[in-house]
């Protein structure tokens, strides 16, 4: 109970630091892509006229979607890349030529092979984040102490017992933390695939008031998404409290 | 009964290959306690690890006969129990978690009995309090404890105790060592422990053995009159001490030069 | 004020008039891509007075914002035509995506001088720079502006900016001189005091055009034809009514701002046809000049002609 | 020697295998979106009368400042948000709300205030990598065990002097590892960043040929991008091996 | 002179807060060597860290007292020097870098002397041949040798060592501890040695100190008459030994509960 209210309180403390920042930005720089934080929540039952809980839920939809792919497939991945030379030898060139493109520039593929709908949405964020889960699976696992295995290969234990009692484990502390990075990105992709085919989502919501040059919608989506985005990593932070209680300082 | 057969080991790294044993063979009987004693560097842990096939091994076999039947010694086919050094207890996991694990992993039952068994060897040890803290919240002599607790949970047909009892105290240290006699008593598992202390060794090892500084070779071999016997006053037992202890010094070519 | 009256009061009379002829077979589904500018006005109509049902077609406008996705949407066969130009149809004839005109559409190019440059007129804009896109019809529109009016476009500075709002916002604080924008952003930009230097369509430039895929009109070439019939209803429409009755409709579809309610006004829109050859030729010369397709490319190859029953 | 020779055994053999998938799927897709590789690589010679150094020069510049420039504020602040109470009681919820704002929307005012040349791109890149230095800093230096710090306290070792004998070193790892993952990224934004007011780089080459919907062009782009990115991440985890010796299995 | 007055020492976790230490007291004159013993679990390396300033103290003080200048002990202006049960050394150096960190860190010049110190020193322990190597690549026995190696060179007024030689065969532990003996001899630093073994702790304690289970408490208090004797074969040296083991023993009361 107290935690909670503790929580609250720093999601106050920051949420207002965070418009304090904003207001004296806006009154310094005078332009109009900064509007005054004051006009923007004037303006704030826009949202509520604009189905604001249709936007967040089509995008949770989407994100939710792209991470837990992206972290079934990068995660066996990483692992069987860090534990097998042969999967090494395979994957690793395969995968350093491949992060470094733009997936955002194979769009055109994306579409003819799943549509302009969800489809494709989902299969450009997860070749973004997959490469981020991969790269940060394979280092972490290839981080870990080698003693720590000692005990449960002694007992005869199978590839898949060591995973699950050693491997996965030692490596979640690093795994949230990806996790975490890669929901910040995943929250920033929104704002490229919501550009184009629907109508919801936090991302089209805002890329829909820029090109109507309508800053304080703009706005309003962005505090949006922000304070989404900030719940969503706390609750990861809770996860990761409730599943790391071993390492808690 | 394990045999060790002209095995060598090195380590590796980036610009260096370390040949820590060359060509060692050994014998251990079933239900043998055998002792290892030997200076700092030689080669015990890793011979410990290359049994429980944690280390592999460059060269060589280690095999494991029982009833005639000679088989690779196998972590799979065979119930080895292992206290490593540093005790390797895994930090994610509770004590008591990391007494279960092994077990699970085997896919043994934990009936009353699995749950008796536990709970005496935990209470010998004196470490019931600490069955549900994590290992980082224990005290050196604690995961210790812990570690030994969890090898004889386990009831292994090869024990492999690196070092278990250095870092408790007097008292409690003869407690374990007592525990250990009395699982021995029950059910003979085939037991290599590495030790610094002679006087250890002369207590728990039916036969000890010295290891030397020179890549493993086996210096010095005894078969153990003492065993079992707590404070021998006898005047022989001073004398193979004394030996026990001269073999442990640094071969006299190595002081010469 | 307007904003509270309901603004389909009118199309819903259309729609009940219409209604008598209803239709008995299942409406073909058309989808087409598009980008907010003040062109989409009669096909958002189309949907809004009921022209859709009157036609027997199911009209989809797929809103895109960026022109790159809208092709790639196009290429994907996600759609089935689009609201484009001269120079994408020719383009997309050089990637062999058969992509035919069909018709045109209305909508104006203005080329505005920043408020803070001093620019009054067009003869001054030699050494300035101007905010743009490559390859595309402002491209193509503005040295067709340049031309008309006897410059040598080699002193003006191009800068690439994809997105036309961050080209608005670059002549709005003095970091561009000069930019060349469709409604609404021309309109936003004059209200903002920039200066108004040149248009599109004072030199009877309309480059803007729809097109469909070939392979669409052979599939739904029926159902297109009809399209276009709703689409000169829905001009003949707009041209008749106060554009107050509409500019709601207006306001969402194109994105004015809100203010803007009760000052809009729009230029009567033309009925569709297909464009005259001599502007098509000047924009395949332009474009294979540019390298952006061959200089075999010819009218017929980028036409199609759903008027012809 | 060898281990160069390796390596380009390494590079060969993969970026023949993405070839070859590249290969097989445009025979099986048979759209043009996915062009042949061979039509590909008959026109490769396009590059190089391209200026294709020029583009990749600008590209790095870019990429290298804006990956530095994160790092260097961005390690600083994970550590200060690890190790002080009061910096993470101001930052982090500063961070977890402003992490999720999609940079992208932030371009116009980036043009206003830094204009369209290198300041609005490095500023983008910057904004949307420090987060993730920031992030995975202040998470690898909340993991490490607190038993390494006991000798150098215990001599009385300034912070900075903790910082750089202990804090450092044990995120290294970690730190490389987020660095490769924050290389990903960089090289993804390019394709944003150059995508305005410039006529060089690696990602203008690429959107320049999609809006020209050249295809082939596109692909030779793709593939310049990728075999930098490559090299890159080679270069990365040449760093990494030197750094690391003492953890080397 | 270190003066502990009135130490509590806590352990908190999320859900739990455990006190180890509950005001404690205890006066360590300068130059003396003051050996602690106690049952595992009991507290002694907390009370080693608390004294480090790596654990941080819940409610007391600790003071150094020199030429009647009273200050709170602390890292920055003393001169501490400590072995922890663990090690200690960073693993991302080697042994060497691990010696010469320490001297970086207090500014202190790295003359011909200190280099021969050094030499001296690792000569005297056995591992010249292990500077250049990492401590993952060593044994149990080596780390630690390493670990007493880095805590000397560094020539502390406070020395704190908790349980340095656990890991160490007879041979090189009476090597070790005849070295620490001629170090102290040679500039008497304030010692505290935390040690399982009755017969070391008679051997280099001037004075020894046993704890109790009970929150650090103190059960026993004894100078040592035997400082620095190897083997006296004396009657009251098995007598006090006896003693000691005694008091080390749980207190009745808990055995009878
Ligand atoms: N992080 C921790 N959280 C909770 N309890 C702890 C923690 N660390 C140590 N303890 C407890 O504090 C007590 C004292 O620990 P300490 O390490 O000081 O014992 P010790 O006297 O050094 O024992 P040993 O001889 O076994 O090393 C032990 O009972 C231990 O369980
Ligand atoms: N990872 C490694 N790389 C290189 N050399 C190693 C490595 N691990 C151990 N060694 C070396 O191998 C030798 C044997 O090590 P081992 O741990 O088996 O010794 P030990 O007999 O157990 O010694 P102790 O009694 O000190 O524990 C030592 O000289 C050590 O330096
Ligand atoms: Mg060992
Ligand atoms: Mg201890």
């Amino acid at each position: 109970m107290r935690k909670l209210i503790k929580q609250w309180e720093i999601f106050i403390q920051g949420f207002l630091l965070i418009n304090a920042i904003w207001l004296i930005s806006s009154i310094i720089l005078n332009i109009n892509v900064v509007p005054n934080p004051i006009d923007v929540y004037k303006n704030l039952n826009n949202l509520f006229t604009n189905d604001v809980f249709l936007h967040v839920f089509y995008s949770l939809k989407r994100i939710a979607i792209g991470l837990i792919l992206s972290l079934l497939i990068g995660v066996p991945i990483g692992i069987g890349m860090a534990y097998s030379k042969v999967a090494n030898r395979i994957l690793f060139p395969l995968i350093y030529f491949s992060y470094p493109i733009p997936k955002t520039a194979l769009l055109p593929i994306a579409m003819v092979l799943f549509g302009m709908r969800d489809g494709s949405k989902i299969l450009i964020m997860f070749l973004i984040i997959v490469f981020q889960v991969i790269i940060s699976v394979r280092d972490s696992v290839n981080n870990i102490d080698s003693t720590v295995y000692q005990v449960i290969k002694s007992v005869g234990a199978n590839k898949l017992q060591i995973l699950w009692n050693v491997t996965l484990p030692a490596i979640l502390p690093q795994l949230l933390t990806s996790i975490r990075v890669s929901l910040g990105t995943a929250v920033a992709i929104l704002f490229f695939v919501e550009g184009y085919g629907t109508k919801f989502g936090m991302g089209y919501y805002i890329i829909d008031a820029w090109s109507r040059i309508n800053y304080i919608d703009m706005y309003i989506g962005i505090i949006l998404i922000s304070i989404v985005g900030f719940l969503l990593f706390n609750l990861i932070d809770f996860i990761s409290e409730k599943m790391c209680r071993w390492s808690n300082k | 009964m394990v045999l060790v057969e002209n095995v060598s080991i090195t380590y590796k790294s980036i610009n260096e290959k370390t040949q820590v044993i060359n060509n060692l063979s050994l014998k251990i009987e079933k239900g043998e306690t055998l002792v290892i004693l030997g200076p700092s560097g030689c080669g015990k842990s890793t011979l410990i690890n290359a049994l429980a096939k944690t280390k592999t091994i460059e060269s060589g076999r280690i095999d494991y006969i029982q009833d005639g039947d000679r088989k690779a010694l196998s972590s799979k086919v065979h119930k080895i129990g292992i206290i490593p050094q540093n005790c390797g207890l895994l930090p994610w996991k509770t004590v008591m978690e990391n007494y279960l694990l092994p077990l699970k992993i085997r896919h043994e039952e934990i009936n009353n009995e699995t749950n008796k068994r536990i709970e005496e060897i935990c209470k010998s040890l004196d470490i019931i309090p600490l069955l549900h803290r994590y290992p980082r919240e224990l005290s050196g002599g604690q995961v210790q404890r812990a570690a030994i607790a969890r090898a004889f949970i386990l009831e292994p047909d090869l024990l492999l105790m690196d070092e278990p009892f250095s870092s408790l105290d007097e008292i409690t240290r003869e407690e374990a060592q007592s525990l250990f006699l009395k699982i021995w008593e029950n059910y003979k598992p085939t037991t290599i422990l590495v030790t610094h202390s002679i006087d250890e060794a002369l207590y728990l090892g039916s036969r000890i053995l010295v290891m030397g500084t020179n890549m493993g070779n086996i210096k010095y071999q005894i078969k153990n009159p003492y065993f079992g016997k707590l404070f021998p006053d006898e005047v022989e037992y001073l004398s193979i001490k004394r030996t026990l202890r001269d073999k442990l010094k640094p071969d006299v070519k190595n002081k010469v030069i | 004020t307007t904003k509270n009256q309901t603004p389909n009061e009118t199309p819903n009379e259309v729609q009940n008039e219409t209604s008598s002829d209803i239709p008995t077979q299942e409406a073909t589904e058309i989808t087409i891509g598009m980008m907010s500018s003040s062109d989409v006005i009669p096909y958002v109509l189309i949907n809004e007075i009921g022209l859709a049902e009157k036609y027997n077609i199911k009209l989809n406008l797929e809103v895109f914002t960026s022109a790159k996705d809208r092709d790639a949407a196009f290429q994907a066969e996600e759609i089935d035509g689009v609201l484009t130009d001269y120079i994408g149809v020719c383009m997309y004839q050089n990637a062999n995506f058969d992509v035919k005109i069909t018709g045109i559409t209305d909508g104006d190019y203005l080329l505005l001088a920043g408020k803070n440059t001093g620019i009054t007129d067009i003869s001054q804009i030699k050494g300035k720079s101007i905010a743009i896109s490559e390859n595309t019809l402002i491209d193509y529109t503005f040295d067709d502006i340049l031309k008309n009016n006897n410059i040598d476009n080699v002193d003006v500075t191009r800068e690439v900016v994809p997105r036309i709002p961050d080209r608005l916002e670059l002549l709005r604080n003095d970091k561009i001189d000069l930019g060349l924008m469709p409604e609404p952003f021309a309109t936003l930009a004059l209200n903002d005091g920039a200066v108004l230097l040149g248009s599109a369509n004072e030199f009877d430039l309309y480059p803007a055009v729809s097109a469909f895929s070939q392979t669409v009109l052979d599939e739904k070439g029926e159902a297109i034809h009809n399209l276009y019939k709703a689409y000169n209803e829905a001009v003949d429409y707009m041209n008749k009514t106060n554009i107050r009755d509409y500019e709601e409709i207006v306001v969402k579809a194109v994105g004015y701002p809100e203010e803007m309610i009760g000052k809009i006004e729009i230029k009567p829109f033309r009925t569709s046809e297909l464009p005259p050859k001599s502007e098509i030729e000047e924009a395949i010369a332009w474009a294979s000049n540019k390298g952006l397709c061959s200089s075999d490319l010819k009218y017929e190859q980028m036409i199609y002609d759903v008027y012809s029953e």
